[in-house]
């Protein structure tokens, strides 16, 4: 073939040119096969510099352009650009890094200048079978799957639904509200949770452009950014959702009970159940293991009491498959089980509670009805909060849960109002970094809460003299003081530490995004993209990226609503072009390639018994390629004959 | 005059390739030995691309990719690191000192570390002396054109020799 | 319509490819009704200064197959290459080196060494070696050199045709003769008488996804005649093989040996097979990966048996 | 199962009742134990805070005179147990450690190369002999004796046996295998004063203290140990703690492997309880006539 190359050596201003001797690599480009042009200019990236390709690329007719300057991260959109401006396709470009990869990591100009020809001859000999490569564009659904129902989903949620745009919104439980719901106040604010958090549910429950899928959960996801395929499985709640109105007389007739999990069987619940009054939506679920019907066949107190006949104990799961351009995952975060930590005695010792345990405790329509009381009804006259528990700890959770050391002095604040009991805070260090944080800290310091700074060592009701009689000892050293302490109390609230969901893993592997080493999602990236995923059109928000307070899990909520909507707005997306290509005529179906794909773009046609990729889905990294055994998969723009040409190029001055 | 190693880098775009940048604006500097290719993946790179660097002249190929488990492509490098140690073998078995080839993985965040091993990976070659490879006047087979679909695997010779690589 | 002069040679090789040419059993009337047989040493009394007296291009087609191994085999190249019109390597040997090409992970004196003093059948007193001349009473004996490197045909002479296989499926054979006959040629450097696809094109068995979780020996498993070798763990070159040969091996319920070499478009066989195979160990961490493939015996002599001349490194660094 | 015997120095002392009544239960579970020839001090007490490297070495000797044995060590003493396990695995850790003990071996013409597995007694009986071999061999349990199962530190920290250092319960498990009653103990691993009742006897007499309430609270009639040092503090000093803290602490502390005994039928002799200073009486029904 005969190519009419164009070379264009940058400067950069003497950022190259301090090292690389210009002309001689100018005059080495001249030298080379089917280079029509070789100029020089200080800057390639200015106007006029791209204005010198652009001319060459109109007069000489040129079909490939060779700029050798910085790295293709930092200007190779600028020059594709340039070049799409004067009718040369932007796949027809290639770069040489002689600045990143040359000027600046090397000192001998000779060497320098001789390694700068290497890659400039091998960025010609990629040029030289470069080809055009068509622009891809497809049209994107409007509708998004928003998952998890914690204000996290729910910001999100309303935000794009608010824009009239289409949300699904999927959450396991009977209810959305998440973690949230359960709260009595929030820092530093104190404002009620339930207050700013309800109207919000209710707003979800009753928005037109939101269909709310609770007591569900998302089965399998197939497509690509725009075109995303979602089959959700609708689990059996054995109650109508169409013909329940919510008046709750099954709930008050049911005759059996069960510990409820929405107080931490702080209280009871019945067998047929809304988790709490507020819930959203208003329609209960039936629990199967409680519910009598399903051992004796008897009972049926809630169907013979319903007025609308909304009870059906034959229900089953269903498979509800929707179409979606683009979803956001909000499933949060899990509580670290206290229980692991035996010196603690959590679950041994009755008087230790775990930080949700006491959030119910403190929430009016909680077990105790907002009262700080001990199992034996007394006002504790004296409470230790215990933080840092299974977080900053590397037996379980190395990561700091950032929430803790706000919520405990919360906790400290509710305890002193409601009791006027002593506490003390048993912290490693005191973490009050958001808004208005450090001034309520300062505030607890005035309300005279005591803060020890120590880890608690462990937590026993073994008394060494009197007056530690009857309580729990906290036994921790005092790293101010340099000395260890036993410190009796009536009552102990860990500060349990946020972790990743146990099925996080799992839900990854569905969305075909990553899990971190602390098994949190992970970003795109960690600063300029972090609610966007290494998977197009999937973002994530809130706890399941990492531990997070409310007001950051709100603002990225939002955030992700705001990506979402400009995918959404876009109408079309355009998908790579470098994709792979399977040639069937060569195709002989082995299937080796089909495993390969992490975006499983590459499906096999039984009927041709050949193999093709779905180049929407194909992201272009070109692993089945390599494996192609049969030469019959194509990576367009990192082709076989282009690399090997490049091989030989970078090794223009080896002994063949 | 001593020996100056050419090594190939087969590099990943987005973790060993920004690595390698990231070396460049810190200003650290190594030996001006390595010659980057830049592909997509580290999955991306066939073994043969491996070998034919050494056919044509190379005295060592460095090939670099994201960490397991940082993958752009999720699993991309986990097919890297399944045909690896058969080019290793392979590379023995042809009597090419292992040494000459090297895995690492390199993060975006790791540029000291690259100049490091590119350092570290010259000195050993230099110690090596040249890549030694027959022949009795064999010319190197040349990778297929595509568009020669009949051709008998191995193009017509010289297919793609270019003048300045026979020296 | 004139009959056309064909030639045949067997230079390095097992003979197995001469006999492959008399597998089209009674077809071969019709081949000695087709065309003349001017030289094929071991079906006829030529002798080379018969060639040698012959003017260039005399000959038609000459089937040439075998390596090149020695100097008489390169001088019979030369010699056959002036005398004929249609030169065509015929038979893995010829094609890209074949099983004679595996001595290329040594050199001569290895293999001497091997051959005619380490041998534990041999009985060679005097270690006697081969030497290119001999002085004896009657004056010097000459014997031809004895090469270091195996070649391929295409890399000694120029070649105008390739038939595969070791030995070529002897169908093709026949369909090579009548092609030849008709003159029909496809463009020079073109292989003939296989197929532009891999042998699982061919292969009748079930194939499914790939997931090698270990690999298996027939010395040790024994593969299901059924589903395809390769996903139970047993070798097949067959995914980077031509396909043509009518899978005798796959048949017989053993692996491809990858005879018939690479498909169009593929650079090294051996490299492509080892990617694609490699590529689908069921292994998600490295120590994992590193343990299976590291429980294949001997890569090289099994990914390019028949190809090691045609390999990128043509042979072991010296 | 064969084991070398490492009683260490207190076994052939203070603590001849646990040397004894061990040497007298192992044959009953076709357990082995061979006296380590010519073994010397563990390094334990002064030595580890005097002379680092010298208490390593006494320890290094022993491991590399059982090396040639080509069995497991077995001690029935906490302190030993630790420095055995310890100096095994600073050998390992710190190269400059291992040149050093190396060296001082080597005078001795040993050499040792890290092989040695290290065992305390209580592991080998609860985890290699097996509660159920152990139940197997009970004749006479010991329904009803309510004993306090004390751990102490050394066995636990920092290389604990093959248990939950900071929740154990193979003692508990062994008790309830030999018919008796493990109570609620709340301190049972904390430690006994240790060495310290030679140094600073105020500092070991309180804990002590702390010991004995923890278990008399939990309703023991006797303290169940696994340590000659532990036994010697507890029971010896039980005195001193009354007049120091007006107390009347007066429980019986034996070791485990009397209590073994015991449950196997063995007599008040075989099994050396007349060694004890705060007498233990047996129930009638574990009694056996003498």
């Amino acid at each position: 073939m005969n190519k009419k190359l164009g070379v264009y050596v940058c400067h950069c201003g003497t950022n190259i040119s301090g090292t690389v001797n210009i002309n001689e690599l100018v005059e080495f480009a001249r030298s080379q096969p089917d280079v029509k042009v070789a100029r020089d200019y200080k800057f390639m990236c200015s106007d006029p510099g791209q204005a010198l390709l652009q001319e060459d690329i109109k007069k000489e007719g040129l079909d490939g352009v060779v700029v050798a300057s910085c790295s293709p991260l930092m200007h190779e959109p600028t020059f594709r650009k340039a070049c799409e401006k004067a009718n040369l396709n932007r796949y027809q470009f290639q770069m040489a890094n002689i600045r990143e990869h040359c000027s600046w990591v090397h000192t001998d100009k000779v060497a320098a200048t001789a390694k700068a020809k290497a890659l400039l001859s091998g960025a010609l000999g990629k040029a030289r079978y470069l080809a055009p490569l068509p622009s891809k564009k497809v049209p994107v659904n409007p509708a998004t799957l928003v998952v998890g129902g914690g204000i996290a989903g729910i910001q999100t949620a309303l935000d794009i639904a608010d824009s009239g745009t289409k949300v699904y919104l999927v959450e396991r439980e009977a209810t959305i509200g998440g973690h949230m719901a359960k709260f009595d106040k929030t820092f530093p604010t104190l404002d009620c949770a339930a207050c700013i958090l309800t109207p919000k549910m209710v707003s979800v429950g009753q928005h037109d452009n939101i269909e709310l899928m609770t007591w569900s959960e998302v089965e399998e996801v197939t497509g690509y950014v725009g075109n995303f395929k979602v089959k959700v499985r609708r689990k059996a709640r054995y109650v109508d959702e169409e013909k329940c109105n919510g008046c709750g007389i099954c709930q008050e007739k049911c005759p059996y009970k069960a510990p409820s999990e929405f107080d931490h069987a702080l209280s009871k619940r019945k067998a047929i159940y809304m988790p709490f009054p507020q819930a959203v939506p208003k329609i209960p679920v039936i629990d199967k293991e409680t519910c009598v019907y399903y051992k004796t066949g008897k009972c049926q107190a809630c169907k013979k009491f319903c007025a609308t006949d909304a009870i059906d104990f034959e229900q089953k799961d269903r498979i509800e498959e929707i179409e979606v351009g683009a979803i956001v995952l909000t499933t949060g975060f899990q509580v670290f089980d206290a229980s692991k930590m035996t010196p603690y005695g959590y679950g041994r010792l009755p008087e230790v509670y775990s930080a949700l345990e006491f959030e119910r405790m403190n929430s009016a329509s909680g077990p105790t009805g907002g009262e700080v009381r001990m199992k034996n009804g007394q006002k504790p006259k004296s409470v230790a909060l215990v933080h840092c528990v299974g977080s900053r700890d590397r037996r379980f959770n190395e990561h700091c849960s950032r929430v803790c050391c706000m919520y405990s002095l919360k906790f400290a604040h509710l305890i002193k109002e409601r009791t006027g009991a002593e506490v003390y805070n048993f912290y490693i260090d005191m973490r009050c970094f958001g808004k208005g944080y450090e001034q309520f800290y300062q505030r607890l310091l005035d309300e005279e809460v005591r803060f020890v700074r120590g880890r608690v060592a462990s937590i026993t009701d073994f008394a060494l003299d009197e007056n530690e009689k009857g309580k729990l000892v906290v036994r921790v050293e005092d790293t101010l003081l340099a000395e260890t302490r036993r410190i009796p109390v009536d009552m102990v609230v860990l500060a349990n530490g946020l972790e990743a969901t146990a099925d996080a893993p799992m839900v990854a592997r569905t969305f075909n995004i990553s899990t971190g080493k602390d098994g949190f999602f992970i970003e795109k990236h960690p600063k300029l993209a972090p609610v966007s995923t290494a998977t197009d059109g999937v973002y994530i928000a809130g706890a399941c990226q990492g531990p997070k307070d409310i007001p950051d899990t709100v603002a990225q909520g939002s955030a992700a609503a705001a990506q979402v909507l400009s995918v959404l707005a876009r109408g079309e997306i355009e998908v790579e072009a470098a994709t792979s290509e399977i040639n069937e005529e060569l195709c002989a179906g082995c299937r080796i390639c089909n495993t390969l794909c992490p975006y499983t773009a590459i499906t096999f046609d039984p009927v041709k018994e050949t193999s093709r990729v779905n180049d929407a889905l194909c992201k272009g990294c070109g692993t089945c390629a390599a494996a192609c055994p049969s030469s019959a998969i194509h990576a367009k723009h990192f082709t076989d004959q282009q690399i090997y040409s490049e091989i030989q190029g970078v090794l223009y001055d080896a002994r063949a | 005059m001593t020996h100056e190693p050419k090594i190939v880098a087969f590099l990943c775009n987005w973790c060993t390739y920004t690595g390698a940048d990231l070396a460049g604006t810190a200003r650290i500097k190594y030996a001006p030995n390595v010659r980057a290719i830049r592909v997509m993946c580290s999955g991306r790179i066939d073994p043969s691309f491996i070998i034919d660097a050494f056919a044509k002249g190379a005295d060592g190929v460095l090939m670099g990719g994201c960490h397991p488990g940082d993958c752009h492509y999720i699993n991309g490098n986990f097919k890297t690191f399944r045909r690896m140690p058969l080019v290793t073998r392979y590379l023995e078995q042809y009597g090419i000192d292992t040494k000459r080839f090297r895995f690492e993985w390199v993060s975006a965040s790791e540029g000291d570390r690259f100049a490091a091993i590119v350092n570290e990976f010259t000195a050993t070659l230099k110690g090596l002396g040249p890549l030694k490879l027959r022949t009795e006047g064999i010319v190197v087979p040349q990778p297929a054109d595509p568009s020669d679909q009949k051709s008998g695997g191995h193009a017509p010779r010289g297919a793609m020799a270019r003048p300045e690589a026979r020296s | 319509m004139a009959k056309i002069k064909l030639g045949a040679y067997w230079a390095s090789a097992c003979g197995g490819c001469d006999v492959a040419i008399l597998d089209i059993n009674e077809k071969i009337l019709d081949l000695a009704a087709a065309a003349d047989i001017l030289f094929w040493p071991i079906a006829t009394d030529f002798k080379y200064a018969d060639v040698e007296k012959m003017p260039d291009n005399h000959l038609d087609v000459t089937l040439f197959n075998g390596a090149i191994r020695n100097e008489e085999n390169e001088h019979l190249a030369k010699l056959l290459r002036q005398k004929t019109k249609t030169l065509v390597a015929f038979g893995s040997c010829a094609h890209m080196g074949g099983i004679p090409g595996l001595a290329n992970l040594f050199n001569r004196e290895q293999i001497f060494k091997a051959v005619y003093l380490d041998s534990p059948s041999i009985d060679n007193k005097d270690s006697t070696v081969p030497h290119r001349t001999t002085q004896v009473p009657e004056g010097e004996l000459t014997l031809p050199e004895f090469h270091n490197t195996v070649r391929k045909l295409d890399q000694v002479v120029d070649v105008d045709y390739y038939v595969p296989g070791c030995p070529p499926n002897p169908k093709r054979i026949w369909e090579v003769v009548e092609t030849i006959v008709s003159g029909k040629l496809p463009k020079k450097g073109s292989v003939i008488g296989a197929s532009e696809m891999t042998q699982c094109d061919e292969c009748k068995r079930k194939k499914g996804e790939k997931k090698i979780t270990e690999f298996k020996r027939l010395a040790t498993a024994q593969p299901d005649p059924e589903t395809c070798l390769l996903e139970q763990g047993f070798l097949c070159m067959g995914v980077a093989t031509r396909a043509g040969c009518e899978h005798r091996c796959q048949r017989s319920n053993t692996g491809c040996r990858g005879c018939y070499g690479p498909p169009p478009g593929v650079y090294d066989q051996g490299l492509k097979a080892l990617s694609a195979i490699a590529s689908v160990v069921d292994a998600d961490t490295e120590e994992k990966a590193a343990q299976l493939v590291g429980a294949l015996p001997d890569p090289v002599r099994y990914f390019n048996r028949f190809s090691i001349p045609a390999s990128p490194l043509t042979r072991r660094a010296l | 199962m064969k084991y070398i015997y490492y009683p260490g120095c207190s076994a052939h002392a203070g603590g001849r009742a646990y040397d004894e009544s061990t040497r007298a239960i192992a044959p009953l579970l076709d357990l082995t134990l061979q006296e380590l020839e010519d073994w010397n001090c563990c390094g334990a007490t002064a030595y580890m805070n005097v002379n680092e490297v010298l208490s390593f070495s006494l320890t290094a000797r022993n491991l590399a005179l059982a090396q040639k044995e080509k069995a497991p060590v077995c001690t029935p003493c906490s302190a030993c147990y630790t420095n055995l396990a310890k100096t095994n695995s600073y050998l390992g850790k710190f190269p400059e450690l291992k040149t050093k003990v190396d060296t001082a071996l080597a005078e001795a013409g040993l050499k040792y190369d890290g092989s040695v597995t290290t065992k305390h007694l209580l592991d080998v009986m609860v985890k290699d002999v097996g509660l159920d071999k152990i139940k197997s061999q009970v004749k006479k349990p010991l329904t009803g004796m309510k004993v306090a199962p004390y751990y102490g530190c050394q066995m636990l920290r920092p290389i604990s046996i093959d248990d939950n250092p900071e929740n154990p319960s193979v003692l508990e498990n062994l008790l309830k295998t030999l018919g008796a009653t493990p109570t609620k103990f709340e301190l049972r691993t904390w430690c006994c004063g240790g060495s310290l009742m030679g140094t600073n006897d105020e500092v070991a007499l309180r804990l002590c203290r702390n010991l004995l309430l923890s278990a008399t609270e939990g309703g023991a009639e006797v303290i169940a140990v696994t340590c000659p040092l532990c036994l010697t503090n507890l029971e010896a000093f039980q005195g001193r703690v009354n007049s120091m803290f007006g107390t009347k602490f007066n429980i019986p502390v034996l070791y485990f492997t009397q209590l073994m005994g015991m449950a196997f039928g063995l007599t008040d002799k075989q099994v050396a309880l007349k060694r004890s200073i705060i007498p233990f009486r047996r129930k009638p029904q574990t009694a056996v006539e003498t």
